[in-house]
């Protein structure tokens, strides 16, 4: 048991720091923001899931579990909340991009 | 090029005087008398699992008072400043749809935990303070989220001129029936680690967080005016 | 390892605090000041202080960001009227 | 051996965040700074939780917690700076 948390919360942690890197490797804002929220979320998810399996106490996995639902809730709106503002505070895709929906969105609106 | 000397020299000068500060710097090997006696019988006196809770409210009871008071002129300074605004053209974007119902879900779950972290200050870290913050913080997620909330300054007023009369009502009945001033000992202590133990510190931070969660939603509902 | 964890932490801290003197963006200032506080209060609790990490990390990286962009907000505005 | 697992687990995190810190330095905008704040406030989060962890202390739990909620909101006020909605 504690050492399969181990290897999970391992695995997690492989993926917190892909997660990094990619914020710092990647081209364009939005692809970043892609690689620091989408990675980063299911490498905290299983590196807490395995912190919880190493607990034996009852209150602590309950309170792990609290955590994990926070952090799912929570990082999706602030990572929405983030590309919408890049959107309109004027910074563009890189030029490889092919899809720009709310761009084209807007621009149908105001034809 | 004369003024990045002096300041070099400046810096220099300083390093010299900080030195012995550094290099004589010992681990303290025990506790000092305060201390100790905090440590050694503070958990049998007021029956709180967390000691910090009960140097912060009882022990240390007076500067407590004096950080709430701060607070509270800060607070009345910004209103002050702040009265007359100019209006400016209301030229917003709106919330997006995701985060206004993100907001409604998440704001009872944090408000909440706030209510959490200042009932059970002392068991677990936090208190009064940490849970107004809290509570705070959610209702800057409802001012930033677009959600239409007429914040009442009177009703804002009124709860933290009563919680800030209440926590000096409990003092002076600590003065009266147990100790001394801010002492919890009027009330039962309980079993140690329940939440209904350590005398009347659950009271006291429940008054502490609803008066500092009420100054800071003041302080920034007043910055955030649109009007 | 302990040890180390706080030496990187620390000087992350140090950087952050150079780029929140430095840079010319008052944004960008604003976000390495909030990064500042995420350190000090990891740091905070590797030193088994809990309560202050507490406080550190609900005043230092929340209210404290969010009173400084609504005041960096009414600053611009002002400016903006002025200058119209 | 599992102590160890979970050690190197917790120093590779921990590279993680350094690695995100260097996003902070470089970004262009601001918008990529708060990106990086992101990243690295999720990465704090769970190694507060590994501090714990590692330290016996399970009421540091309470302290990620408020982390996870207050800096949420953190991102979401310089969202709405940067969209001009504030």
């Amino acid at each position: 048991m504690l050492i399969a948390g181990a290897i999970i919360s391992l695995v997690g942690a492989i993926f917190l720091f892909l997660g990094a890197l990619g914020v710092l490797r990647m081209p364009d804002l939005y692809n970043r923001m892609q690689a620091g929220t989408k990675a980063t979320t299911l490498g905290s998810i299983l590196f807490m899931l395995g912190l919880g399996l190493g607990y034996y106490n009852q209150i602590c996995i309950c309170k792990i579990i609290l955590l994990l639902l926070f952090v799912i809730f929570t990082n999706p709106i602030s990572s929405h909340a983030l590309a919408r503002a890049g959107h309109f505070f004027g910074i563009r895709l890189i030029k490889r991009s092919v899809l720009d929906a709310l761009h084209d969105a807007e621009k149908e609106s105001e034809l | 090029m004369i003024k990045r000397f002096f300041s070099l020299f400046f810096v220099i000068l300083l390093i010299f005087v900080f030195m012995p500060l550094v290099k004589d710097i010992k681990p303290l090997s025990e506790l000092g008398v305060t201390s100790q006696k905090y440590a050694k019988d503070g958990a049998k006196e007021l029956g709180a699992a967390n000691l910090v809770t009960s140097v912060v409210v009882t022990y240390r009871g007076l500067d407590t008072l004096g950080e709430v008071t701060v607070l509270f002129i800060t607070t009345a300074g910004i209103g002050f400043l702040l009265r007359k605004r100019s209006t400016g053209k209301n030229k917003k974007r709106k919330a997006s749809e995701i985060l206004k119902s993100g907001t409604s879900f998440l704001l009872p779950l944090i408000v909440l935990f706030g209510v959490y972290i200042f009932t059970h200050g002392h068991l677990t870290p936090g208190g009064g303070f940490q849970g107004g913050v809290v509570i705070a913080s959610a209702i800057v997620l409802l001012l930033l989220s677009d959600i239409n909330l007429h914040t009442d300054h009177n009703i804002l007023n009124w709860l933290e001129s009563l919680s800030g009369g209440f926590y000096i009502i409990l003092g002076l009945l600590g003065l009266l029936l147990a100790g001394g001033f801010l002492d919890n000992r009027f009330l039962p202590l309980g079993k140690f680690g329940e939440i209904f133990s350590a005398g009347a510190i659950p009271i006291i931070y429940s008054l502490i967080g609803l008066k500092v969660g009420a100054e800071l939603v003041g302080i920034i509902s007043k910055l955030g005016r649109e009007e | 390892m302990i040890l180390t964890i706080i030496i990187v932490l620390g000087i992350l801290m140090l950087v952050a605090a150079f780029l929140a003197l430095y840079l010319k963006d008052l944004l960008s200032a604003i976000i390495a000041a909030g990064a500042i506080s995420l350190m000090a209060s990891v740091i905070y609790i590797i030193l088994a202080a809990p309560d202050v990490a507490m406080t550190e990390a609900a005043i230092g990286s929340g209210l404290t960001t969010i009173v400084f962009l609504y005041a960096l907000h009414l600053v611009k505005k002002e400016q903006g009227e002025k200058n119209d | 051996m599992a102590e160890t697992i979970y050690m190197v687990a917790g120093l590779i995190a921990l590279a993680g965040i350094v690695i995100a810190f260097v996003r902070l330095i470089l970004g262009p905008t601001a918008a990529d700074r708060t990106v990086a704040i992101d990243a690295m406030t999720i990465i704090t989060i769970s190694l507060i939780t590994w501090l714990g962890y590692m330290q016996g202390r399970k009421i540091y739990l309470d302290v990620a917690m408020v982390y996870a909620l207050i800096s949420f909101i953190g991102v979401v006020a310089v969202a709405r700076y940067l969209e001009r909605g504030l």
